[in-house]
């Protein structure tokens, strides 16, 4: 098989194909769909997956995990809200929720590489951890009377176009991340780090910073979404986002980020994470039930793994016919 | 200088809901099609109020939809229900809402679009729907509640209330009420010891049902006002030696309840109808579409052949709640 | 062709005329093969000249693609490995392959142990088998140790072990020794001899060819996948062997230029670790090939593991070209010029499921970056030139680097740190599982190297190469570095002496 | 042939330092922090509030156990083959249902259990065979499949639900019962757990299961039959989850659609507490149980203490990281004791 044959039905692409497929055929076939409204409220909606799935994506690819995303968002919605209610001014709340993100991801990040524990078990503690002391900083509040001016940011649309505000602050991010993990040193090691952690710290990769930085951004960026959340939503309060780690894992995984490390792209996560957030958007349009949905989620799922594997074995087998049946040159004649 | 919640306070008073104005003899109108988004779909509560709002749509000649999240705290899924339901151009919906704030911005964009919103079950900021329809008053909920199991314990001892999550929006409201009818002197030999969260899950309150027993071994009685937190309470009392002695009572429905009062674990529980909860939000927002209300104080409508008058806030409310005990438990099925 | 078969016993196992493909590389083409009972038969070829896949072949691992599998005569096809070895072949590849969770007994007797009444394991007998298992190969390892931890050679005494454990008709080693020392390897042979004489069938594979000299009765050649001849090794001499192999003439294998050390590059004062080593001290200077021996688990790889910052030593300092170096910091050691090519190159020389290209490309990244980004032209031609210049037999640059065999994973990690221009260059088994033909390269490397200024400390092994390429010969024993030879003085003698501790200091 | 002569162990036969051996095998013990933890937790509460090592009290804590117990053995062969199964909520969920049905509609209760063992069984087939066929990852497929056996079961159950009304009083007696303060779930959980245990440790499938998961590349050159095993290993642990789902109906006699979600979190979190490495090969099942045991138990400690319930689950979240940074840190320290003595030299 050619190399750019291969190379082209890597599942990453398959994925972002399977998106833009998804797209032109809701565009004409779904009612409702291809409105400002709509897509605006798709976008919207799924912007806190994709907030967090890229320092996820960078972490998948070092081969670690953060389960706490969802908690550290929902303490920097709760902090916000409590100190909101204290009288603080807005501008100097969001640095505080931001620092604190990046506390929390200090934490973890501490944990990982100074004690060498397994960042699974490690954040699955500070799942609750940061949840339970959310819910401790706001108790039973619901804070709502955030200023407009920041809520009709995070909430509202450019005109009457359907790109959220909040979608071009987004974009640079994005970039940003695309650029740190496939075109810096930075990004390079990390794929070394997750593919074999003994090797990148043999080749003198500094294994653990990287790590640490990593876990760092992402409790800084699971903050930015907290506080992203609770103004969107209007709403802060200390179960805010719960279960989203689960959705930004699934999103991840479907984009075709490998759990073992070493291995994806950005692209692909982030086409993930809209190939969900799309088809949910159509398949609610199309009434189809909440526990319907579930289920299609789940077999996405399995069919993104099952599908590459499968094309992989039918893709050898077919080269291996071709070399086999290549006619064998006879063996030289011995010299003695 | 940048914006605090005082200058927000100051910039955003008044501004409340719907303008228009009522005409209520205006005709019913007919072949409408009204959304209920329910906090959770499968949710037997949710579920036979949905059932019954259908009932009466049907009855209305109108037509009826249901969508919602699978999970209770899926917030965000409520409001892309919403919007669903926006692009779906509805002419009303009927919305329990998990946040009172979280829907606020999509509710509106629906209520621009000229949708009617009701919620039903839990409310949101009033300026962000037409009209609530209260399943009782909070008031009388948490009166009674109290009434009931002080009965039980003969006025007197420590008792503790079992509630569902702590943001749980109807809990908070009528616990403050039970606190406040328990200040009442008659109540002086009671005292409330503890409020326990069990998130309405059934382990956890089990669970937080234990805890509160080794906590506290005098404990005499528990008040749980949510489905969920009164079955899992009863469930483990019928199995422990609390068996009869520690007494047991809060919001429940007969179904889950009826053999915890067969076997003497529960006394006595109350509930609305959850049915006929649904039925009046599809009655009210039938009632809205067809401009015989706007939401305003002191508007009335008539729905099943009941006069309903809108309170303050654009609350109407159903009635006193239906109390269950060993007599009449097997004449309700729901 | 000179087959004995039509005269004496009957070969036990044969392969006729396989081939087998990965995608477009054609790793065998046409093989055949015989192993006769009570003779050792050696497999001679170059890198990647398809001696492992054979044995995968013959294992069960690999399905050939054409042409058979003959046991006792008849033709077989073994589904996989478990198949093989019920058929009494046992297997030691050329890649450890241990539990490391496991105890070295549990290694050993995985899947076939001991039992007691209703299929119990009987821990008790597995322990004592392994006891017995390590007396006969004279190791002392504890049996219920986990493997995990193990030295790579006492990784392979627990490989042999296990294959002896099966009592197999067919031994089949893949570069059983390249890890171990003199001693081991004669305690090896004296086993594998005593199997022979048993009526065993040994096919033994080496890139040491007096090895081959030394305890087989017939050879195999390969080259580039293809059969080249099977013959009887009396009356060959070691150059026909390379010529087969190889296809032209050798050049010298120790190619060893004079050099006028410079000043000290690398100097390491009083390094203590704990439990592992104590007290080591040495210079290596510009220009100069240092020779590190000493018998396996003696500490040679724990001090260049320390002083390259992979470990944190207790005591101690390292100073590379007058700097200082920092406690456990391997990416300051390379700053100040240091490179490490590891013992283990799975593990710890290569990304195993990277490129060629960014293997080579990870020592890079400080070096190949335009403006804070990657320079990806830069970064490939870097990896070519090196790849090129080391002769790595790829397909294409961008193959994964577990599709080499194993000589061309090694020079793939001497590319990767040659790349870096380094000041001290530390060795760990550089040669280990490499051809002749390369290892000769690798040397006049190691020589080019030091004449043009590199220090070079080479831990080795092989004794030959310590001899034959190191200007000085530190010697290390139990921890302690326990002697230090100067070239004129450096023989077999001398040097086993120091590292089996008889000589004093 | 039954008589056996005590102590005939040959002494000359024990390595020279069995006192020490003792002592390293202790100290390996992973599990021994965790039992030490749980102790020190027991212990505190108890002082704290006498009433809770009660018979009540007692009863209370193991039969909050059985449940994560049972699950937590399954999961930990599952993880042991260094994979994962994180459907394991939603299989017990949908068994329970089932069980619950079909007692609902006068079923015997013993064809209930046999009924919910077999359907998890039929999941735990389903995974294992995506997993050891499909040789994809497991933490993708089995995150699918508890997508879609959730999805599955909400909208078989739809909104409705089972309650202790619906089952034979029998089978709901059983759930709460026991003898004195041991209940009976509890024992059936003990005698699953030590058969596992035993299993593991003394037969070669059951240590193949260690070696396939420590090398997984090695395990298929030993011969070892890795699908099958992985394939064994996730039936095991969909046939534990689905007897998990009997006992959670027969404890709480309260099944509806959402019964089971997100409990795999909470198993994972026993299993990695109790010292079971995600990268395979190591842990034991005994361990996962501890971790189980300490995981309900911190959810009865603190409430028995009179800690509002604000401050639970960051309580929980801590002693979560607590117990598994004091495990790591006692690992350490032992392993750098050992190694300082083990120091070859040969
Ligand atoms: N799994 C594989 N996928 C692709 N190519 C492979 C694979 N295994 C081996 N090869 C290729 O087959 C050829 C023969 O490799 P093999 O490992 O048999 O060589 P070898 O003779 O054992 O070499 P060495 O002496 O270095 O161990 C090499 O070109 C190698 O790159
Ligand atoms: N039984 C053991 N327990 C713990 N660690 C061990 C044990 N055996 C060996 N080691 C580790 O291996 C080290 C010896 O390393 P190693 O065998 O790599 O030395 P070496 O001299 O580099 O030998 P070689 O290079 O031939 O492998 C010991 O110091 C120790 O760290
Ligand atoms: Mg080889
Ligand atoms: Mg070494």
């Amino acid at each position: 098989m050619p190399e750019s044959l291969s190379r082209a039905i890597r599942w990453d692409t398959v994925v972002g194909a399977l998106l833009i497929v998804l797209l032109l055929l809701s565009f004409s076939t779904v009612d409702g769909f291809s409105n400002a409204l709509n897509l605006s409220f798709l976008i919207g909606n799924t912007l806190p997956i994709a907030l967090i799935a890229l320092p996820m994506t960078l972490l998948v690819v070092s081969g670690e995990i953060d389960m706490s995303v969802a908690s550290t968002a929902g303490l920097s919605g709760a902090v916000m809200g409590a100190l909101w209610n204290q009288g603080m001014t807005i501008e100097a709340i969001i640095p505080i929720c931001l620092l604190l993100g990046v506390v929390c991801g200090l934490i973890n990040g501490l944990l990982v590489t100074r004690l060498g524990l397994p960042s699974l078990a490690v954040t699955i503690g500070t799942l609750a951890a940061y949840r339970g002391i959310a819910q401790i900083v706001l108790g039973s509040d619901a804070v709502t009377d955030f200023p407009t001016q920041y809520l009709d940011f995070a909430a509202g649309r450019i005109g009457d176009t359907f790109v959220p505000q909040a979608f071009l602050p987004f974009l640079v991010l994005l970039a940003i991340a695309v650029v740190a993990l496939h075109a810096t040193p930075f990004g390079r090691s990390l794929f070394a780090i997750g593919a074999s952690e003994e090797a990148a710290r043999f080749a003198g990769i500094r294994v653990k910073r990287q790590k640490l930085i990593l876990f760092t951004l992402t409790g800084l960026m699971a903050s930015l979404t907290g506080i992203f959340w609770a103004l969107h939503y209007a709403s802060a309060r200390y179960d805010n986002a719960t279960g989203l780690e689960l959705s930004v894992i699934a999103a991840v995984l479907l984009g075709g980020i490998d759990f073992d490390g070493g291995k994806g792209t950005l692209g692909g996560a982030i086409a993930g994470v809209f190939l969900l957030g799309a088809l949910q958007n159509v398949m609610s349009l199309q009434d189809v039930s909440a526990q319907s949905q579930i289920v299609v989620t789940g077999v996405l799922l399995v069919v993104s793994v099952l599908g590459p594997r499968v094309a992989r074995q039918i893709s050898v087998a077919r080269a291996g016919r071709t070399a086999a049946s290549a006619p064998v040159s006879k063996a030289p004649t011995p010299t003695s | 200088g940048g914006t605090t919640k005082e200058d927000v306070k100051n910039e955003s008073t008044g501004a409340a809901a719907a303008g228009g104005k009522a005409d209520p003899n205006a005709a019913t109108k007919k072949g409408l099609t009204v959304g209920f988004l329910p906090k959770q779909v499968n949710n037997p509560y949710f579920t036979s109020a949905d059932k019954g709002g259908e009932a009466a749509l049907k009855e209305l000649g109108s037509s009826y939809k249901e969508v919602g999240p699978s999970s209770a705290t899926d917030t965000s899924g409520q409001v892309s229900y919403v919007n669903t339901l926006t692009q779906q151009q509805v002419d009303a919906m009927a919305v329990s809402a998990q946040d009172p704030g979280a829907l606020c911005t999509a509710l509106k964009q629906a209520m621009s679009n000229d949708i009617k919103v009701v919620t039903y079950d839990s409310d949101t900021n009033p300026e962000c729907r037409n009209a609530f329809v209260s399943q009782a008053s909070a008031e009388d909920l948490g009166r009674t509640e109290v009434q009931l199991l002080a009965e039980q314990i003969g006025y007197k001892g420590e008792i503790a209330i079992l509630s569902a999550a702590q943001t749980a929006t109807n809990q908070n409201i009528w616990i403050d009420f039970m606190k406040d009818e328990l200040k009442d002197p008659k109540y002086k030999d009671i005292k409330l010891v503890k409020v326990a969260y069990g998130n309405d899950d059934a382990q956890q309150s089990f669970q937080q049902t234990q805890g509160l027993l080794q906590e506290y071994p005098n404990l005499k009685g528990i008040i749980s006002p949510t489905t969920v937190g009164i079955k899992a309470a009863a469930q483990y009392l019928s199995g422990s030696k609390y068996k009869g002695k520690v007494k047991l009572t809060g919001l429940g429905t007969p179904n889950d309840m009826r053999k915890y009062v067969k076997n003497g674990t529960v006394d006595a529980f109350e509930l609305w109808d959850p049915a006929k909860l649904g039925a009046l939000a599809a009655q009210t927002a039938v009632a809205l579409v067809s401009g015989q209300i706007t939401g305003k104080e002191g508007e009335t409508f008539k729905a099943g052949g009941t006069s309903y008058t809108i309170g303050k806030d654009g609350v109407i409310s159903l009635g006193k709640p239906t109390v269950f005990d060993a007599k009449n438990i097997d004449q309700f099925n729901f | 062709m000179t087959h004995p078969s039509d005269a004496g016993p009957a070969p036990v196992l044969a392969l006729r005329d396989v081939a087998k493909s990965f995608g477009a590389v054609r790793a065998l083409r046409g093989v055949s093969l015989e192993l006769f009972p009570g003779e050792v038969h050696a497999l001679a070829g170059e890198n990647g000249a398809g001696k492992s896949t054979l044995i995968k072949a013959l294992a069960g691992v690999h399905r050939p693609d054409a042409g058979q599998v003959l046991l006792d005569g008849e033709p077989v096809v073994f589904h996989g490995p478990g198949d093989a070895r019920d058929a009494g072949i046992a297997v030691i590849y050329q890649e450890p392959t241990l539990f490391p969770d496991l105890s070295i007994a549990e290694n050993i007797f995985m899947g076939r142990q001991p039992r007691r009444a209703l299929g119990r394991i009987d821990h008790k007998a597995t322990h004592h088998a392994t006891a017995a298992l390590m007396q006969r190969l004279g190791v002392d390892l504890d049996p219920d140790r986990p493997a995990r931890g193990l030295s790579i050679a006492d990784q392979q005494i627990v490989e042999i072990a296990k294959a002896l454990s099966f009592d197999a008709r067919v031994l089949i080693m893949d570069e059983p020794t390249a890890a171990l020392t003199g001693s081991e390897v004669a305690r090896l042979f004296n086993v594998v001899r005593t199997l022979r004489e048993q009526g065993a069938a040994v096919l033994f594979i080496s890139h040491r060819l007096e090895e081959i000299f030394e305890i087989c009765q017939r050879v195999t050649t390969l080259r580039d996948g293809a059969w080249i001849a099977s013959e009887p090794l009396d009356g060959m001499t070691e150059d026909d062997l390379v010529r087969r192999m190889v296809g032209r003439d050798l050049d010298e294998l120790y190619p060893k230029q004079e050099v006028e050390p410079g000043e000290v590059a690398l100097s390491v004062r009083r390094l203590t670790r704990e439990g592992v080593f104590t007290d080591v001290s040495f210079e290596v200077r510009r220009g100069e090939i240092v020779g590190l021996a000493g018998l396996v688990g003696a500490g040679r790889t724990e001090v260049a593991r320390a002083v390259f910052g992979i470990d944190r030593w207790d005591a101690g300092e390292v100073e590379v070209d007058g700097r200082k170096l920092i406690n456990g910091a391997p990416s300051t050691a390379m700053a100040a010029g240091l490179a490490l090519v590891p013992e283990d190159r799975r593990a710890q020389g290569l990304v195993m499921d990277m490129s060629i290209e960014r293997n080579i490309g990870l020592t890079g990244l400080r070096t190949t970056v335009k403006a804070g980004l990657m320079d990806r032209g830069a970064e490939r031609s870097r990896s070519l030139d090196w790849a090129v210049k080391l002769q790595v037999k790829y397909a294409r640059i961008a193959d994964t680097v577990n599709t080499l065999s194993g000589g061309n994973q090694q020079k793939v990690v001497l590319a990767k740190w040659l790349a870096t221009g380094p000041k001290v260059l530390i060795v760990d088994e550089p040669t280990r599982g490499i051809d002749v033909g390369t290892k000769a390269e690798v040397h006049r490397l190691l020589s080019q190297l030091a004449a043009d200024g590199v220090a070079v400390l080479m831990i080795s092994s092989d004794l030959p190469e310590v001899l034959g390429m190191a200007d000085r010969v530190l010697v290390m024993h139990e921890g302690r570095l326990t002697a230090e030879i100067p070239r004129s003085d450096a023989t077999e003698e001398t040097v086993m002496a120091a590292a089996t501790g008889r000589a004093a200091a | 042939m039954t008589v056996i002569t005590p102590n005939q162990a040959p002494a000359a036969e024990v390595p020279k330092s069995s006192g020490t051996r003792l002592v390293d095998r202790v100290f390996k013990m992973r599990e021994l922090a965790i039992l030490v933890v749980f102790l020190v937790m027991i212990a505190v509460t108890q002082a704290g509030n006498s009433e809770f090592l009660s018979e009540q009290g007692i009863k209370d804590l193991l039969l909050n156990a059985t449940i994560l117990v049972l699950v937590a053995t399954g999961q930990s062969l599952v993880v042991i083959t260094r994979n994962v199964d994180l459907s394991v909520g939603s299989t017990l969920g949908i068994t329970a249902f089932a069980a619950g049905i079909y007692l609902q509609d006068g079923g015997n209760p013993i064809v209930a259990i046999a009924l919910a063992v077999l359907l998890g069984i039929g999941f735990g087939l389903l995974n294992g065979l995506l997993v050891s066929l499909g040789q994809v990852p497991a933490l993708v497929v089995t995150l699918g499949t508890m997508y879609i056996i959730r999805g599955i079961d909400s909208i078989w159950v739809g909104s409705r639900q089972i309650t202790a009304a619906d089952l034979p009083g029998g089978f709901v007696d059983f759930g709460s019962g026991g003898i004195s303060a041991v209940p009976y779930l509890a024992l059936i959980a003990l005698a699953v757990l030590v058969a596992t245990a035993y299993y593991l440790k003394h037969f070669g499938s059951g240590r193949e299961l260690y070696a396939l998961g420590s090398n997984p590349e090695a395990a298929r050159l030993a011969g070892i039959p890795v699908r099958k095993r992985i394939l064994a290993a996730y039936t095991f642990c969909g046939a534990l989850a689905g007897l998990a789902g009997a006992m959670y109906l027969a404890r709480f006699g309260n099944v509806d659609s959402g019964t089971g979600n997100g409990y795999e979190l909470t198993v994972v979190s026993a299993v990695v507490v109790g010292g079971v490495v995600f990268t395979g090969g190591s842990g034991s099942v005994y361990g996962a149980a501890l971790g189980a045991l300490l995981l309900t138990s911190i959810n009865s400690v603190l409430p028995a203490l009179g800690v509002s319930s604000v401050w639970v689950m960051a309580i929980n979240g801590t002693l979560l990281i607590l117990a598994i940074a004091v495990d790591r840190i006692v690992a350490l320290r032992v392993a750098s004791a050992l190694k300082k003595r083990n120091a070859r030299h040969a």
